[in-house]
């Protein structure tokens, strides 16, 4: 269960471009659902976003997650909360290139320092059961928009995370790519992950997979503004 | 702690991959710090190896050399003084030395000219009319044994000196100018007043006793100068380490640029590294994470460029005689020895160029190194 | 004598660690300031940051200050040719009334670092930072300190004067001179043996008892204390006995020559576990009050454990090594001193 | 179970490699400082017969070919304005005022 009260963020605070992104949002989010934010380019979904998978902290208000507080941690105990809770896919899918599929999966896992080969199997696993192990070795710049995102994903779940967070994931893929893409998270859903994403795409937030479609305008949700 | 050595060594996979993704970048930089520690490390093991040399082969100089001043200047010593000093207890022996320098224009070289001590065991003096010379002059006027090198006096007359031998090649870097010749020649080719010498010698046996004897000389004739053996030990201990010094303070400018070079390319990130960094931090990195990933990229390339610049040079000074600084050492010098400077390596050397190198490189990159460590997580999602 | 390449970097190190601690109080100074833990604004997420590079610049401050120590030592070592009369790093240390305080301040700061690295560490444990203004006022505490060393350090090298007769470890070191030196060399092997071995059961009791209770959340200044105690009692007794036993010579009292290879570098094996030893125990005496707050209470009684451990193990080792070397050494005191 | 080679396992393979090569060169160094130990004795002996007092290196002015038996002012005898103009003469130390020569 994740709470939002009275979420703001500003950027440039105190200086002339102030820029009020977030401007009060109280939501609650259910878990082991498919939430969609969806709203015009600027609304402040993704630094909703941002602020929900711990990677930016508000300006003021408070969220936590399953009753504990994650708005006032400093930055080195948000990383930990967020390492372990959340997975992330990106919209440019964001994996480093010049590494290697598996590479990029164990990529998250580095820190926490589990054993080499555990890890390596874990990561083999991931990839199977997304259908990318032949692509394994391969290089992440040689990969097609939809291997790229299936990578991603695999990356965003190497740690376990209970929570899945996937910033306009369809944006860079054809329709057929999408709707693959939205089976994806549904699959995830039914193993009992928590999954957010902002999106405006049509194909996304009006698939019937989605359970909750949450819809902001200029930093509020659209119901309060 | 075996999490840690693991963390760590994840970092480590990590950093390569960075560095082998940019080789052009990297590689520029520790080509430059090879330079630098190849020849910071290259003097230092030089000056070293000749440091110590002297100090293992000076320690045979004699005990004691009384030297004559006159307003200052060195002077030749009376032979009277010899018996002027008298007896002092515990001078095993004294002699006057006959000894100068003679320029030969031929080839713009100085020699020494010296006349063996009485009872010299390896080179009796020479028979009048004969020389034994030492490989550099030998060398350089093309001269072997039975040949005759003839030499402008004093006087302005020519005198032929049969080459009955010469010295060991071995013993070049103490030997390489000299040209030992009969009492009776040096005085006669010099005009040297017979009753005067260069110098006197003494003999002390009870190493203890030194000073006690160099005051009294100072007491007894106030006009001269003793020099002890410690002091030219000491003379040549200190020489070398403030040349050594001299030359690292000289580089260290080289040491600054160095710095600044890597500053900038610490600092100088393109947008697909700051790009990087941010994902690392979106998917899980801490940013004392990255921090110990950027150390260790610091840590691969001083490691490498350390052990590569110092191995070059151990093999520069020592397997190639420090061929690069033959040129400056010699400076005007035409009778420079051959000699292969003797390995004396220790441990203070290696730490003393470690914080020449390593230190200020490692200061140099921590200030970039944490404003790219501290990028915004949520970077990548802007 | 400035001018030799290894006095060139000791006071090339000094002056950097102080610079970058300079760095760093300037930007603690602004932390302990503006903290506000509970504020979203960019100001506290960007001093939070700097908490990053202050640590930073303490860590390695910390690690080249423990490097120049050695180099010190070494240094003093091959510099005693260069004197008359001096044999050994002692004789160098005493051509100049600084000297030895030079390298006490090393040593004090090696400990101060190495304690404050502990705090840092353990206050970054706890998600409320809530030692951030104690810490960074001991770093400002420990900034003249590293600017203190530098200065001395400096005229110690200026003052330094080749041609002065120093009295080395074989004259200074034996006891009937006078100085603090002396008066160590001068105390009866016998009652420095107890001392050191006495002190030591001590701080293996005390942190031994500590260890079990750290997780009760008892006080480790007991321990700190006789760690401390310990440590003086071990150097005199390395000055006046153990090394004496290392040497086999009954009047070589130098506790430097120990560290050379003709001593088999039995000097690093008693040093280095006694140094890392009493850092550990100091710094468990500085953490072990800090747990009744509740957010550091778990992180307390970990690092507490596991510090006292590795000061035991290190303690051990110590007293272990110097029973060794006067156990297998010819030479043999008992008749003559007890 | 099987994997390639990290990363991490060629540094650490390079790192033994040039720290062999180091230990190498320790080795090399004591070894020929043996080897040289005639080369020294020869040395010492021939300065022990002629009562040499100094290094061969630098023999273009006396300051510089016998540094302890000369004066540091030797440079400046011929004239005390007189510039250095021996390139080795510059290595050598300058006196120190107030302190006597050594």
């Amino acid at each position: 269960m994740i709470e939002l009260r009275d979420v703001k963020k500003v950027f440039n605070q105190g200086r002339g471009n102030a820029l009020w992104a977030v401007r009060g949002v109280t939501l609650d989010l259910e878990p082991r659902q498919v939430t969609v934010f969806t709203g015009p380019s600027g609304s402040g979904k993704t630094t909703l976003l941002s602020m929900i998978g711990a990677l930016s902290r508000p300006t003021s208000g408070r969220i936590s997650l399953d009753g504990t507080l994650l708005s006032n941690l400093p930055e080195r105990f948000m990383t930990q909360v967020r390492r372990r809770t959340f997975g992330f896919v990106f919209q440019r899918f964001n994996l480093i290139r010049g590494l290697t599929v598996l590479e990029n999966v164990m990529l998250p896992a580095y820190p926490l320092a589990p054993d080499y080969g555990d890890l390596r199997r874990r990561a083999r696993a991931l990839l199977a059961q997304f259908g990318m192990d032949a692509k394994a070795d391969d290089k992440v710049e040689w990969l097609s928009g939809g291997e790229a995102q299936r990578a991603a994903i695999c990356r965003a779940l190497i740690n376990a995370p209970l929570i899945l967070i996937a910033d306009e994931p369809t944006a860079n893929l054809d329709s057929a790519r999408s709707r693959e893409l939205i089976g994806l998270l549904g699959e995830l859903q039914d193993l009992g992950k928590t999954v957010l994403v902002a999106s405006h795409d049509p194909l996304v937030f009006e698939s019937a997979r989605v359970s909750r479609v949450v819809e902001l305008r200029d930093g509020l949700l659209a119901e309060d503004a | 702690m075996r999490q840690f050595l693991r963390r760590q060594r994840y970092l480590i996979d990590y950093s390569l991959s960075a560095l082998a993704r940019r080789p052009g970048k990297h590689l520029a930089l520790l080509l430059v710090y090879t330079l630098v520690v190849f020849l910071l490390a290259s003097v230092m093991l030089f000056t070293q190896s000749l440091r110590r040399e002297a100090a293992l082969v000076l320690a045979q100089s004699p005990e004691i050399i009384l030297q004559r001043q006159i307003a200052g200047r060195h002077d030749l010593m009376p032979a009277e003084y010899l018996d002027r000093i008298g007896r002092i207890r515990g001078v095993s022996a004294k002699y006057g030395r006959l000894w100068g320098y003679f320029y030969d224009p031929a080839v713009r070289a100085n020699y020494t000219l010296m006349v063996p001590p009485p009872g010299s065991p390896a080179h009796g003096e020479p028979a009048p009319g004969d020389i034994v010379i030492g490989a550099g002059i030998a060398r350089t006027r093309g001269l072997e044994v039975g040949d005759y090198l003839s030499l402008r006096s004093a006087r302005g007359e020519p005198f032929a000196f049969r080459v009955a031998a010469l010295l060991p090649h071995s013993t070049e870097l103490v030997s390489t100018d000299l040209m030992l010749l009969g009492a009776d020649d040096f005085r006669r080719f010099f005009a040297f007043p017979a009753d005067r010498f260069t110098d006197i010698v003494l003999q002390v046996r009870n190493p203890r006793e030194v000073r006690k004897v160099a005051e009294k000389l100072s007491l007894a004739l106030p006009d001269t100068r003793p020099i002890l053996r410690e002091e030219i030990l000491r003379t040549y201990d200190a020489v070398f380490g403030w040349r050594q010094g001299l030359v690292f303070v000289l580089m260290g400018g080289m040491v600054l640029a160095f710095v600044i070079f890597a500053w900038d390319r610490a600092a100088g990130l393109s947008g697909e590294e700051r790009r990087e960094i941010g994902i690392l931090k979106s998917i899980g990195w801490e940013t004392g994470d990255v921090l110990r990933m950027k150390f260790w990229e610091g840590a691969i390339l001083s490691l490498t460029a350390f052990f590569l610049g110092y191995l070059l040079a151990y093999a520069h000074v020592f397997y190639l005689s420090a061929a690069l600084f033959e040129p400056v050492l010699k400076g005007w010098a035409v009778l420079y020895p051959d000699f292969r400077p003797i390995p004396f390596v220790d441990g203070i050397q290696v730490a003393t160029l470690f914080f020449f190198t390593v230190f200020p490189y490692t200061v140099a990159t921590i200030v970039p190194i944490w404003r790219t460590a501290v990028t915004d997580p949520d970077a990548v999602m802007r | 004598m400035l001018l030799s390449p290894a006095v060139l970097a000791l006071n090339g190190v000094s002056f950097t660690v102080t610079l970058m601690l300079v760095l760093a109080a300037g930007f603690a100074l602004q932390v302990v300031r503006h903290w506000d833990l509970t504020s979203g604004s960019e100001r506290q997420l960007e001093l939070e940051r700097r908490t990053y590079l202050i640590a930073t610049l303490v860590t390695w401050s910390f690690a080249a200050a423990v490097v120049s120590l050695l180099l010190f030592v070494y240094n003093a070592e091959q510099m005693a040719t260069q004197f008359v009369g001096a044999m050994c790093a002692t004789g160098v240390l005493n051509a100049h009334p600084l000297g030895w305080p030079t390298l006490f301040l090393k040593i004090l700061i090696f400990f101060a670092g190495a304690a404050w690295l502990m705090l840092n560490r353990l206050d970054n444990q706890a998600p409320d930072y809530p030692l951030v203004r104690v810490k960074y006022w001991l770093l400002l505490g420990f900034l003249p300190l590293a600017a203190l060393e530098a200065g001395v350090q400096l005229g110690y090298f200026l003052g330094l004067d080749p041609d002065v007769i120093t009295s080395c470890c074989g004259s200074l070191f034996t006891a009937d001179g006078d100085g603090v030196a002396a008066t160590v060399a001068a105390l009866d092997p016998g009652w420095s043996l107890a001392a050191m071995y006495g002190l030591g059961l001590s701080v293996l009791g005390l942190g031994t008892v500590h260890g079990w209770r750290a997780r009760r959340g008892a006080s480790g200044v007991g321990f700190a204390l006789s760690g401390a105690l310990a440590f003086a009692a071990a150097l005199a007794a390395i000055v006046s006995c153990v090394a004496l036993y290392v040497y086999e010579h009954p009047h070589h009292h130098c506790p430097f020559c120990i560290l050379k290879g003709g001593h088999g570098f039995i000097g690093y094996w008693l040093y280095l576990p006694l140094f890392t030893a009493t850092a550990l125990s100091l710094g468990v005496g500085l953490i072990s009050g800090w747990g009744h707050i509740p957010s550091l209470t778990a992180a307390v009684q970990a690092d507490g454990q596991r510090f006292t451990a590795a000061a035991l193990a290190l303690f051990a080792l110590f007293y272990g090594v110097a029973t060794y070397a006067i156990l297998t050494s010819n030479l043999t005191m008992t008749g003559v001193w007890w | 179970m099987l994997y390639p080679m990290r990363q991490s396992d060629f540094f650490f393979c390079a790192v033994a490699a040039a720290s062999g090569l180091l230990l190498l060169s320790a080795l090399d160094a004591g070894l020929r400082a043996r080897a040289a130990a005639p080369v020294i004795a020869q040395r010492s002996a021939l300065v022990a017969a002629l009562d040499l007092t100094d290094l061969a290196l630098f023999t273009e002015a006396r300051y510089t070919r016998h540094p302890s038996q000369a004066d540091l002012h030797s440079a400046f005898q011929d004239h005390p304005m007189a510039l250095e103009h021996f390139p080795t003469g510059s290595l050598v130390p300058a006196p120190i005022p107030g302190r006597p020569l050594p």
